[in-house]
């Protein structure tokens, strides 16, 4: 592998940059539909059509809300902490979409084979923490501080289960990097990591859900208690900024749950190899996209407490439960 | 002298070492100019992520990512946390003495002089030091092998550390 | 003043003057209307069903507008609600004027109709009359609550003084409910009894009503046992210049902010309340909405 | 020691869990409410002043207003009130219709609740089914009085329209719709671990303090004391039908829940038998003067409306417009509890308090 920065030219710069605007013309694409769906699939679930009004199917309903949330007047109220309350919003959304760049859609395509990926992941995801803490504060909102205060406890006790719960995978595969990882899970669906890691799995998907602050897990824009948290005094486009790293999250969190234990691009029965990598990639995507879609239909919201004991109490434990089961396991084998 | 600069600002490599080091300095200088203590904090913050981008250079990704997860990430959001949870709208006013200011300066001249001296008489090893393909496995190796009672003794303080804080919020609880 | 302003001021004057008269004309042509729905009134109620208290207050009223003795004493009635309210003599000279200028301006056709309908409403009240003083002479049945009643007020005596009860007795319009009237002074030590007598256990307290009688305020207290399902009306009287009924929220926590309601609409003081401010009026609020003189700073609103 | 700052927060009047107008001060430690404090009035239009100038049909809308999520048990007590001063008889089919329409009322009340109650609790699935039962109900009235929400149905003596041809089969379809539907209500909810979480133990009071407290209907059957005014002081035709109070002992929300969504099933029992019981033929308007002037006198009378206790102290003094008229809110009285039960609670379950208590800005407020 070639060390990270030699060879960097102005030339290789322009093509990453031209590369990077590319890929966030994809997550754009990726979320406007995402949000599309959402509101499509919950419809669904409660008995009424969702959005039909713009365009065919209603297909243009997220582009032309993006559309007023762009033209909408950006009101900083005035007690607010101007420079803070800027910079939140471009401190949410950068990190969640730098953390895009380790995902392997392919065994070719991989935007930047870092072998510490998971590691790299894991650590700017926690920045953005800052962002919507900072966000709070710079409010000058008592919901908004309460949301940012409850969303920085929950992210940073969620993070630990997080990472624990994948350290099984990482044991297993010997590796932080996720192509490795996925070239590890290659053959029938039984090899992907979710059965042999099933306690991680689990863990995984219930932190991840809490990390991307949604149902039941929603804690920090509770609208029925907070108003809106956070993001209350926020609007235009810095509201699409938050909202933009919400979908951005749970993009990546999708990508990264496929990867580490849905056997990435690899076919359930190798069999059925000739069905090119991407298509498995993007239908175990959006198996769990829609699962978290349908947790948000059918789900009420845990209390502030309850979600913290479960995260120190339960998962904590259960994680560590988990490496060493791996660990004891994987000694066995040998 | 002239040459090597220019030299220097040619290749993009030393130009991104340039911008991370002005992110690292202008950081620091701000989060002490900053009068308000949330602020510093987000000054501290962008050093540290300033930091790890210097360490990413140096083809150490896996300090550079601990350093953004442990001191970007946790370390600055707990001390905004404490900030905020806590009343800090008494500033209280120091009282000037300017002597102190000519003592701050001395002994900055002093510690830049001894760095400095120290800095250019060390003898580096020369030649490129090869990080090797995967650096982060020979961490955790050296981890397990040689450091591994030091590592261990760490793990026990650490823990130690965290049943202390427990035992102490439950006391203030009661 | 100038010229032009004494001129508007005599023409406002008149002005006033036509309008009054306006009015009167119409109250006067509304008046046979009324009239004859108190007949249609009547007539419903002679239904021969024979229920009696409707019909019997039909005919009092009849009676009432038919007596010229009876419509004296309502003007005596007015005079003195007049010297009551001497600070407000507009509201008290109206009828008096009304009742000359009926007099004198009520038209010929009008008289003779009314005439006619006097004479036949006096026919119907004769019949009406008898029939009630037939009623009269049939003893009143007591109330089956009759006994619940005295022994409430058996209890209350005995243990609350002999003073406290001003009066006791059984409202039978509503549905036959024990009703009596304590005297503010004895009200926390009654409503004490009430609550923890071991006959009463009066434990819930459903209601609380503040009344402007104009001569006195009420507080009404309903209250009801939960277990033997008998109910309770307590009545406090307090004088309405300045109004205090001692609270009763250190027995009832119930009666908090029922009372501060009262308070604030109605201008009752409640001594002994724990948090007596105003509930549903702004804090800056002035006078008491409920009360029967109110008038509100700005009539328009 | 490091001392954190208490916070003074208004919950409200602008706030989406408030239901309306209504405002807490909390004062908050970090998200634990030390002192509660409720505000109201926002709404406050003075129907008892206004009453004082009308007569009596004139007021039957205003009392649509009070409680606007079950107008015809609001209706109802203001027309009993002076149907019980006035001695009238009702025709029976009138009190079947006033009967029918209540018990309908009471589901959809209820129905309201626990969409709005699982909103609160960030469930949002429920809210659209309870809305969609709740439509098939407001159709139902609006077929018979040609409004939605503020029906103005009942008259002083009886009811202003009879029911439509094929009314009455129509409900009868709704009902057994409705006891189908309980059932999917139940899977949905029911016995969600998060949702138990959430409202199990919390807002628990004793039956002793629910009654110092003056509480009434699912607030107060919940600590296990056995009162409703349909079975206890029976009113209407009541006495006539088959049907169970619900009680609990927990005193918690759950019980407060689990009440309600039983009582849905009891009016669902009640309107089963009403509607087979109902008669073919009949007057819907008993005989009343056309100027209805209650005779010289006070009465208080109570109905269980979906709330608790709805009362209504009439004083007469004989004339076409009421000398003082008083409403008994159970909104009103039940939120009186609520300050007591926040201290010590999160910010959270003052959601889940407040939401239990079932209240109507419009009726707290009147």
């Amino acid at each position: 592998m070639e060390p990270a920065t030699q060879g960097v030219t102005f030339g290789s710069v322009v093509i990453e940059a031209i590369l990077g605007v590319l890929t966030l013309l994809i997550v754009l694409g990726f979320v406007t539909y995402a949000i599309y769906f959402e509101r499509k699939v919950i419809g669904w679930m409660q008995g009424r059509p969702g959005p039909n009004r713009v365009g065919p199917f209603g297909l243009l309903q997220t582009v032309a809300d993006v559309l007023k949330l762009l033209i909408k007047e950006d009101t900083i109220p005035k007690k607010a902490d101007r420079p803070l309350f800027i910079l939140a919003p471009a401190l949410t959304f950068v990190p969640a979409f730098t953390v895009l760049a380790t995902i392997p859609y392919t065994s070719k395509w991989i935007p930047a084979d870092l072998n510490v990926g998971l590691l790299y992941y894991v650590a700017l995801s926690s920045i953005s923490t800052m962002g919507i803490l900072l966000g709070g504060w710079a409010s000058n909102n008592k919901y908004a501080l309460l949301g940012g205060m409850r969303s920085t406890a929950q992210m940073i006790s969620y993070e630990v289960p997080l990472v624990i719960s994948v350290v099984g995978v990482v044991l297993m595969s010997g590796s932080l990097n996720l192509s490795t990882i996925v070239e590890g899970q290659a053959g029938y669906f039984w090899n992907w990591n979710f059965l042999p890691q099933i306690l991680g799995f689990g863990i995984f998907v219930i932190a991840a859900v809490s990390e991307l602050n949604r149902t039941p897990f929603d804690l920090p824009e509770a609208e029925s208690e907070l108003v809106a948290g956070y993001h209350v005094e926020y609007s235009g486009f810095r509201f699409a900024f938050f909202m933009l790293s919400e979908y951005v999250y749970m993009y990546a969190i999708a990508g990264l749950t496929t990867v580490l234990f849905l056997g990435g691009w690899h076919a359930p029965f190798p069999f059925l190899d000739f069905i090119p990598g991407i298509i498995w990639f993007v239908l175990k995507f959006c198996l769990v996209i829609f699962t978290l879609y349908w947790l948000r239909a059918t789900m009420p919201r845990i209390r502030i407490d309850q979600l913290m004991s479960l995260g120190w109490k339960v998962l904590l434990p259960l994680s560590l439960v988990n490496v060493f089961i791996t660990a004891v396991v994987m000694e066995f084998m040998k | 002298m002239l040459d090597n600069i220019l030299d220097f600002l040619t290749s993009a490599e030393s130009l991104l070492f340039l911008v991370f080091a002005m992110v690292v300095i202008s950081g620091a200088i701000l989060m002490l100019s900053y009068t308000k203590v949330v602020h510093m904090v987000v000054a501290l913050a962008f050093t540290f992520l300033g930091l790890a981008a210097l360490y990413v250079m140096l083809d150490a990704e896996f300090v550079a990512f601990v350093q953004v997860l442990i001191y970007a990430g946790a370390v600055s959001i707990l001390m905004i946390f404490g900030i905020m949870m806590t009343r800090h709208d008494k500033q209280e006013e120091e009282p000037r003495r300017p002597w102190h200011n000519g003592l701050l300066l001395g002994g900055s001249v002093a510690l830049f002089g001894i760095l400095f001296f120290a800095i250019q008489s060390a003898n580096f090893e020369s030649g490129t030091l090869d990080a090797g393909v995967d650096n982060t496995k020979a961490i955790g190796e050296q981890l397990f092998t040689r450091h591994v009672i030091p590592f261990e003794l760490m793990s026990v303080l650490l823990t130690v550390t965290f049943i202390g804080a427990i035992i102490l919020a439950k006391r203030e609880e009661d | 003043m100038s010229e032009e302003n004494k001129k508007r001021e005599s023409e406002q004057a008149s002005n006033r003057e036509a309008e009054r008269e306006a009015n009167e004309q119409d109250k006067q042509q509304e008046e046979p209307k009324e009239d004859s729905s108190a007949q249609t009134d009547g007539e419903v109620h002679v239904e021969p069903s024979g229920k009696a208290t409707p019909n019997k207050d039909a005919a009092e009223r009849a009676l009432e507008n038919q007596n010229p003795a009876a419509e004296a004493k309502a003007e005596k009635h007015e005079e003195a609600d007049k010297a009551a309210k001497a600070e407000k003599p507009d509201n008290a000279e109206k009828p008096e004027k009304k009742a000359s200028e009926q007099a004198a301006d009520g038209d010929d056709e009008a008289a003779a109709k009314k005439k006619a309908a006097a004479e036949a409403r006096a026919a119907r009240a004769a019949e009406r009359a008898k029939k009630k003083a037939e009623e009269e002479e049939k003893p009143k049945e007591p109330s089956p609550k009759q006994p619940v009643l005295d022994r409430l007020v058996d209890i209350l005596k005995e243990h609350a003084g002999a003073d406290a009860i001003e009066e006791a007795y059984v409202n039978e319009a509503s549905r036959h409910l024990p009703t009596v009237i304590v005297k503010a002074d004895f009200w926390t030590e009654v409503a004490t009894i009430l609550r923890d007598h071991a006959e009463l256990k009066l434990h819930y307290l459903r209601n609380v009503t503040g009344v402007d009688r104009e001569t006195h305020m009420e507080v009404i207290y309903q209250l009801i046992n939960l277990e033997t399902k008998q109910d309770y009306a307590v009545k406090v009287k307090t004088d309405r210049d300045q109004p205090a009924v001692p609270s009763a929220t250190p027995v009832w926590s119930t009666a908090n902010w029922p009372e501060r309601e009262i308070y604030d609409l109605l201008g009752v003081d409640f001594p002994g309340h724990p948090d007596l401010r105003r509930i549903m009026m702004a804090d800056d609020w002035e006078g008491y909405p409920l009360r029967k003189d109110y008038s509100p700073a700005d009539p328009e609103v | 020691m490091i001392r954190t700052e208490e916070m003074l927060l208004n919950v409200g009047p602008q706030h989406p869990s408030t239901h309306g107008v209504f405002r807490v001060v909390v004062k908050l430690d970090g998200e634990q409410i030390i002192h509660a404090d409720p505000v109201m009035g926002y709404l406050h239009r003075g129907t008892e002043k206004l009453a004082e100038n009308l007569n009596y049909t004139q007021i039957i809308p205003y009392t649509d207003r009070m409680d606007y999520v079950s107008a015809m048990t609001n209706n109802y007590v203001l027309v009993h009130a002076v149907e019980t001063l006035l001695e009238l008889e009702i025709p029976e089919r009138a009190e079947y219709l006033r009967l029918i329409v209540m018990e309908l009322q009471r589901v959809a009340s209820h129905l309201v609740w626990w969409g709005t109650y699982l909103l609160d609790i960030g469930a949002m699935s429920p809210f659209l089914y309870a809305f969609r039962e709740r439509e098939m109900i407001i159709d139902l009235f609006n077929e018979l009085c040609g409004a939605r929400l503020t029906y103005f149905y009942m008259r002083v003596g009886g009811v202003k329209w009879d029911a439509p041809e094929g009314w009455i089969d129509k409900v009868k379809a709704f009902v057994a719709h409705m006891k189908e539907k309980l059932g999917e209500y139940h899977n949905l909810v029911s016995g969600n671990e998060i949702f138990l979480a959430r409202i199990k133990g919390v807002g628990r009071y004793d039956a002793q303090t629910a009654i110092d407290y003056g509480l009434s209907g699912a607030n107060l059957r919940c600590t296990g004391v056995d009162w409703d005014l349909r079975k206890s002081q029976p009113y209407s035709l009541y006495d006539r039908f088959d049907f169970d109070v619900i009680t609990r002992t927990e005193g918690d929300c759950l019980a407060r829940y689990e009440i309600r969504l039983e009582e849905i099933r009891q009016s669902l029992r009640i309107l089963d038998q009403a509607l087979e019981q109902f008669p073919e033929e009949g007057e819907i308007m008993g005989k009343v003067p056309r100027v209805i002037r209650p005779p010289k006198g006070e009465a208080y009378v109570a109905i269980e409306s979906p709330r608790g206790e709805i009362g209504c102290h009439l004083v007469s003094e004989g004339k076409a417009e009421p000398y003082r008229l008083k409403f008994r809110r159970p909104s009103f009285v039940n939120l009186q509890i609520l300050p007591k039960l926040l201290v010590g609670e999160s910010m959270t379950n003052l959601i889940t308090i407040l939401g239990g208590i079932d209240i109507v800005v419009g009726e707290v407020d009147a």
